[in-house]
């Protein structure tokens, strides 16, 4: 196998060497790919949408199809992963661990058996090691700035880097950091599995979903300029906020599956102990 | 050779791409751990994004966000006349933006399959998988 | 709304979709009339854009209202509506026939995968009508991550074959991305009619034999066009049996649409068949691809996998005569499509029902079917002598016109490997069905008193009356191929391929 | 040629396929045998119908649906498919009868089953007969082969499952791997399928593509039984009788000779054959079958074995006579489906009738027979005697017919291979008619309760063998039908 590989790779990579004496060199601004498609978009973005981040009109609205079904890529792959992995198993058979938040004591449950209600006690994996103190609290501490920075990125993606994509992933971030600070349950508590899971699709709707109002409105689909008297304003600038719009849906979305897909991985699909 | 030499630094972006995806097809099918193959997987799909994005580049430009004023919508007429060798490509940054995204998916997916994998066999090495099966 | 169609046979399923995941979490019920009621709309969508493509020609749907090249839009024409219309109707049918089979093998995760298995209607769909060479690409990715999760529900096998599927799937797709990449590092277009406008001064070039190359390669793999079909078998043996009847039917046959559009649409029959002249080898490929499909085909004793194995056969029926280079071969090539998606899609159910009823389809446990499930064995048969190619089921016709191809462009052995894996397929069903005919031998020589009767445990009806609207289908379109052909497939082809 | 539009053939096909469902859901044996029948006699009363008009000269054409240019589903009554459909659906009505009889005195296991894919294998012969150009006619071919399947392995043993495996193998085998290709190369050399009086190859090919293809039809159509691809036929001799008597001896190998003779006269044309000087290898052929079928005949001690190397032998005849290509030759051989099938049903109802009464089914165990059977081994005398060509039985017309074309076409060789394959018929038949008269019959072959078979099996071949003799007086239809064919095929009045 390994002779094979190595073979069909050195294939491959001659074929495609070979073609590259047809290329124009590396930053060559007269090249085919910078001279046909690419002026456009960098001359008319700005009056077609008001957007003066030429890739974030591109993306949203040029070509905002292919983000639509890269959206959906992302909801597929949580949902994949959950379809591939999730076991709903109500109680894992054997012992839980509580421990006592304050006297730091672990107590041992036997199956069956319950803890009276109260307060004191939390739930602890079986492989639990006491929290760093010094990660825990800038944890604890960095985990709002990102969030806001997740949101920052989302709504910024106008004027700079960014958007649904990068914020979302910041966002998504930003939970998983509390699940490795902390433990999984923790981030589960701030974070419901069903919740997580409606959420991701409702963000890909939410792309889509303007998409089709377009449609209803009797423009083709995902042409903002449809919305116009939706938001009151000229169909320039609705292509410009219907770009916000659906980077919003794009945030939600790839959040919320990085959010899942992390929680699936690392608990083996049993949602309860993770890494 | 100087020629060769010219060449190759002229296009040397392409070289960087290919061995990379070069190293990426071995260790998807040379490999012998599932993981490894996925690590390859990731190689190659990376090779590409770098292959695109390195197509976009032109030599002189900037990032493409026009220069704009901030918050004024009196934008002045001399503003809005942009020069298209100014700003790099945008076109192959969006579509890497979509091939990242697919490669994360397709990563996820395949992290699933293997744990799912390793729950049943208790090993990621294919050959001994392999075996297991023919023992069967 | 008719002007809407496009947009709507995808739109459609995908808020679907994505409905159902949600109401998953809140009512499981709700799941299964939505999904059918997406399906149906996509379908009566397809439909419609086919009538209306019949009667108006290409019609071009510009997404987002941009004109392309900048934005994306939808080409329309004869080819894709035909495929279009194919692939909703057999997803629509195979989904109310695979009701009681998910309920059984999928207790719990119905939602999820009635949610999964809408995507990847969605992304076929898309693949078939876009016109864009990059979000064909996007669409591709839905379409193998939702088959990757759905091929991994099957049995204990499943989730490593499904793996290696998608090792070489995720190359199939990357060679195609790559080029894509290729193409628009000389023409600067993502575009297919837009890339095929500009390609004609660069035939010469390296980079567009390199792309087409690299492309086709990538098909290949995703098709499981022989040698590159390892991943196949495995991965559709061990899947659950609603999905294996969705896919299996259906996205090899868009694998292959995909190429047929390279060929036509992007790099024009000009490139492919006059100035590259590689279709002999292509077709000596097919031919080899025909042979062992037929070969493994008859060292299997498991019926799913033996129908793998035909799978790939057939792929080699369409890649060759797609690669014959005259009219009569295409006409085949994308008659077969259709014809082979109803085959697989009625050879994969009879397997569902078998497997909801004897948890179990190798050779051994099929003894004495014809008493225990007379009805789902009568679909069976038709769809056997739909592959095998006897008429009037539309096998017969599609192959009739990729010998007829074969004959024209004087490949021989192109037409000796049709006539030889007709004749494989003869001992391969007959096989089967001896073995469904006779068992038990038991007590019973001669004659003069009848036989212990099993108890007839047939399929419940759900799952027979879609099977037999596949059987007559196979009939149905048999009988009707002369318009299929006249009125669709004759458009579909450009003039230029005499 | 005058030609009316009449959807007449198509209900002619269709009214037995149709009956399916019925029979499948009938209640009891007695509503499902009469659907049958219903089911017969409709479609020979269709069938009938069309005669007049057919002998005014007239045609009768319906297309079903058209897939390309000269290739359609469609139907076209003429003289010749009017013989064949007129013999065929005939002998339904007095198979069925038996069938009744045979199947209930041998209490047979899954008796709907069997109707079923009688009633199919019946429209698909029809079909064959009525069809207007080569598409139709390998499809019904096709039809028939599947639908004789469960009826050729009906006992469902060990024995029924290899034979079953034979028949497939040559039949499917042969049509698809040789028949297929044929047509698909004859197509795209002519571009068209129709029949042709003069065929529709004439002056598309060079002499040897001809003869690969002429080589490629007739052994295609395996289910005419010309050797080499005969095994099938006494391998097929496992099914119970009925089967044996209306697939084996008339509908499916008269089938294959009827596809044979259509090719020959309507994808070739006689003119192309005689050009080409082809006919002379149909004759090699044929005599070797005839001659070789003949003696193996002689050698065989199972009774429906000999019948079907004797069938084997008939068969070649037929095809002989069209590859003499001469008016009389041609004649004698259309005329030879309706005798022959008339002559080799009585003879195979017998056989059926011995084993229900008796049990036996190897010659040597029928000594005396007849004394105990005297009905049923009366009509097996006529068979044997209209299979032999002598009077006074209708299968005298064809072989005098024959030796007449073979005189008309200087064919001295075939006028031998004719008389002696007479005599090895004689000497094949009359030991067997001999011994069950004339020899004490042994005590401990028969127990004294035998007797003649149920009425149900004795009435029908009782009436087959009446018309073998009454054919000798009055062979119209068949022969006219048979002249028409051959005047409008070779321009020449008889």
């Amino acid at each position: 196998m390994k002779i094979i590989g190595l073979i069909i790779a050195i294939l491959t990579g001659v074929l495609l060497l070979s073609a590259t004496a047809d290329f124009p060199i590396f930053g060559d601004p007269d090249s085919p790919a910078s001279t046909h498609l690419s002026p456009y978009y960098i001359e008319k973005t700005m009056e077609d949408t008001s957007v003066p981040n030429i890739v974030t009109a591109v993306l949203a609205d040029y070509r905002g199809y292919d983000t639509m079904y890269e959206t959906a890529v992302i909801f597929t792959a949580g949902l994949a992963c959950f379809i591939i992995l999730r076991i709903f198993v109500r109680e894992e058979p054997g012992d839980r661990l509580y421990r006592h938040v304050l006297t730091g004591v672990t107590v041992r449950v036997k199956e069956g058996a319950k803890l009276p209600p109260s307060d004191d006690f939390e739930r602890i994996d079986t492989m639990w090691t006491p929290p760093d103190l010094i990660i825990k609290t800038v944890c604890r501490l960095l985990i709002p700035f990102i969030q806001l920075f997740g949101l920052y990125v989302i709504a910024h993606g106008h004027h700079s880097p960014g958007g649904g994509f990068q914020g979302g992933v910041i966002l998504g971030a930003s939970i998983i950091l509390l699940a490795i600070s902390t433990d999984l349950r923790t981030a589960v508590q701030r974070m419901r599995e069903k919740v997580d899971a409606i959420l991701c699709p409702v963000g890909v709707i939410i792309y889509a979903g303007t998409g089709a109002l377009c449609i209803l409105f009797g423009f083709n689909f995902l042409d903002y300029s449809a919305l116009a008297p939706l938001l009151h304003v000229d169909p320039i600038t609705a292509r410009s906020h219907g770009i916000l719009i659906v980077e919003i849906g794009v945030g939600i979305a790839v959040m919320c599956t990085m959010i899942w897909i992390y929680n699936i991985l690392s608990s083996g699909g049993k949602y309860d102990e993770g890494l | 050779m100087g020629d060769l030499l010219q060449i190759i630094v002229a296009k040397y972006n392409y070289w960087i791409y290919i061995t990379l995806m070069m190293i990426g097809l071995y260790a998807m099918i040379g490999k012998n751990n599932l993981v490894k193959k996925i690590v390859g997987m990731s190689i190659f799909q990376t090779a590409i994004i770098l292959f695109y994005v390195s197509i976009g580049v032109k030599k002189g430009a900037t990032i493409p966000i026009l220069e704009h004023g901030h918050g004024e919508h009196g934008h002045s007429a001399a503003a809005l006349i942009v020069h298209a060798v100014d700003y790099v490509n945008p076109l192959p940054h969006v579509l890497m933006l979509t091939a990242i995204v697919v490669g994360v998916a397709t990563l996820g997916v395949a992290l699933a399959l293997a744990i799912k994998v390793h729950n049943r066999f208790n090993t990621l090495e294919e050959d001994e998988i392999l075996a297991q099966i023919r023992e069967k | 709304m008719s002007q809407q169609y496009p947009a709507l046979l995808i739109i459609v399923p995908l808020l679907s979709a994505l409905l159902i995941s949600i109401t998953g979490w809140i009512n499981k019920r709700l799941c299964f009339p939505i999904a059918v009621a997406a399906l149906a709309v996509s379908a009566y969508s397809c439909i419609g854009l086919l009538l209306r493509v019949v009667d108006e020609g290409v019609i071009v749907y510009r997404l987002g209202g941009w004109d392309p090249p900048m934005g994306i839009a939808y080409y329309v024409d004869h080819l894709n509506a035909l495929v279009l219309v194919v692939v909703s109707v057999v997803a629509l049918i195979n989904l109310i026939g695979s009701k009681k089979s998910i309920e059984l093998e999928m207790p719990g995760k119905t939602a999820p995968f009635y949610a999964l298995y809408v995507l990847q209607v969605t992304g076929l769909l898309g693949v078939v009508v876009t016109g864009d060479a990059f979000n064909l690409y996007v669409l591709l990715e839905i379409t193998a991550l939702s088959g990757y999760a759905m091929l991994a529900m099957g049995d204990d096998r499943a989730p490593l074959s499904t793996l290696n599927y998608l090792y070489i799937g995720t190359i199939g797709a990357c060679f195609y991305l790559l080029g894509v990449g290729y193409l628009y590092i000389v023409t600067g277009s993502l575009n297919m009619v837009d890339i095929a406008n500009i390609l004609p001064p660069l035939y010469e070039s390296k980079a567009v034999l390199a792309a087409f190359i690299i492309c086709l390669v990538g098909v290949w793999l995703k098709m499981a066009f022989f040698p590159l079909h390892a991943w196949l078998p495995n991965a559709y043996t061990h899947a659950p049996s609603a999905a294996s009847s969705l896919i299996a039917p259906l996205v090899t046959k868009v694998m292959i649409y995909v190429m047929i559009r390279l060929i036509l649409t992007v790099f024009t029959p000009e490139f492919t068949f006059n100035i590259l002249a590689i279709s002999e080898p292509i077709v000596w490929l097919a031919v080899v691809a025909i042979f062992m499909g037929a070969i493994l085909a008859l060292a299997e004793r498991n019926l799913k996998k033996m129908l793998t194995y035909i799978i790939v056969a057939e792929v080699g029926y369409m890649v060759g005569g797609a690669w014959l280079g005259n009219r009569l071969g295409m006409t085949g090539a994308i008659l077969h499509i259709v014809n082979d998606a109803l085959m697989t899609l009625c050879a994969f159910m009879v397997v569902s029902n078998v497997a909801y009823k004897l948890k179990g389809y190798a050779f051994d446990d099929l003894k004495g079917l014809f008493r225990k499930m007379p009805f789902t064995m009568g679909a069976f048969v038709v769809a056997a002598l739909s592959m095998i190619g006897v008429p009037p089921t539309c096998g017969f016709f599609s192959k009739w016109y990729l010998i007829s191809g074969a004959i024209q462009s004087g490949q021989y052995a192109f037409m000796v490997a049709l006539l030889f894996s007709s004749l494989v397929n003869v001992v391969l069903f007959f096989r089967v069905i001896e073995i469904c005919f006779y068992e038990p031998f038991s007590d019973h020589h001669g004659h003069g008193h009848d036989h212990h009767a099993e108890p007839m445990a047939e399929a419940p009806v759900s799952m027979l009356v879609p099977l037999y609207v596949v059987a007559g289908g196979l009939i149905l379109v048999g009988i009707y191929t002369s318009d299929i052909v006249n009125y669709v497939i004759e458009f579909a082809i450009p003039k230029s391929i005499l | 040629m005058e030609t009316i539009t009449s959807i007449k053939p198509l209900l002619a096909v269709l009214v037995s396929l149709l009956v399916t469902p019925l029979l499948v859901s009938s209640r009891t044996p007695n509503v499902r045998e009469a659907w049958t029948f219903v089911a017969a006699i409709a479609k020979f009363l269709i069938v009938l119908s069309m005669l007049p008009t057919i002998l005014k000269g007239t045609e009768i054409v319906y297309t079903v649906a058209e897939f390309l240019p000269g290739a359609a589903i469609k139907f076209r009554v003429d003289s010749f498919g009017m013989l064949f459909a007129l013999v065929s659906s005939s002998l339904w009505i007095i198979t069925t009868v038996y069938s009744i009889g045979y199947m209930r005195g041998l209490k047979e296991h899954s008796q709907t089953r069997y109707f079923c894919f009688f009633a199919i294998a019946l429209s698909a012969t029809i079909g064959v007969a009525f069809s207007a150009n080569l598409l139709t006619l390998y499809l019904f071919y096709e039809i028939l082969s599947l639908a004789t399947y469960p009826l050729v392995c009906h006992h469902q043993d060990h024995e029924a499952r290899s034979s079953g495996r034979k028949y497939l193998l040559y039949i499917v085998g042969t049509s698809i791997g040789l028949a297929l290709p044929a047509m698909l190369i004859s197509y795209n050399l002519a571009g068209t399928l129709e029949f042709g009086n003069q065929g529709f190859l004439a002056g598309t090919a060079s002499k040897p593509l001809i003869g690969l293809l002429l080589f490629m039809f007739i052994f295609g159509f395996a289910k005419a039984a010309i050797m080499p691809f005969h095994s099938w036929l006494p391998a097929a001799m496992v099914a119970p009788t009925p089967v044996s008597a209306l697939l084996h001896a008339v509908a499916v190998v008269k089938v294959g000779v009827f596809s044979v003779v259509r090719v020959l006269t309507g994808v070739f044309g006689t003119d192309l054959l005689l050009s080409f000087d082809l006919g002379s290898i149909i004759l090699v052929v044929c005599s070797f079958t005839i001659l070789v079928g003949s003696l193996i005949a002689l050698s065989q001690d199972g009774l429906k074995r000999m019948l079907a190397f004797s069938t084997i032998a008939q068969l070649s005849y037929i095809v002989l006579g069209i590859g003499l290509l001469s008016p009389k030759g041609l004649t004698g051989g259309m005329l030879h489906i309706a005798m022959h099938a008339f002559g080799k049903i009585t003879l195979f109802f017998c056989a059926g009738a011995i084993f229900v009464a008796t049990g036996k089914k190897n010659i040597s165990e029928m000594i005396g027979i007849g004394r105990r059977m005297p009905i049923t081994m009366g009509a097996f005398f006529i068979g044997a005697l209209s299979i032999t060509g002598l009077p006074p039985c209708g299968g005298f017309w064809s072989k005098w017919y024959l030796l007449l074309g073979s005189l008309e076409a200087n064919q001295m060789a075939i006028v031998v291979v004719l008389l002696l394959s007479s005599f090895l018929n004689a000497c094949y038949f009359m030991p067997i008619v001999y011994k069950a008269f004339f020899c004490k019959p042994e005590d401990s072959l028969f127990e004294n309760k035998v007797r003649e078979a149920p009425v149900c099996c004795v009435v029908p071949l009782v009436i087959t063998a009446v018309i073998s003799i009454v054919f000798l007086f009055y062979p119209e239809p068949f022969l006219e039908l048979a002249t028409m064919t051959v005047s409008r095929i070779m321009g020449v009045q008889i």
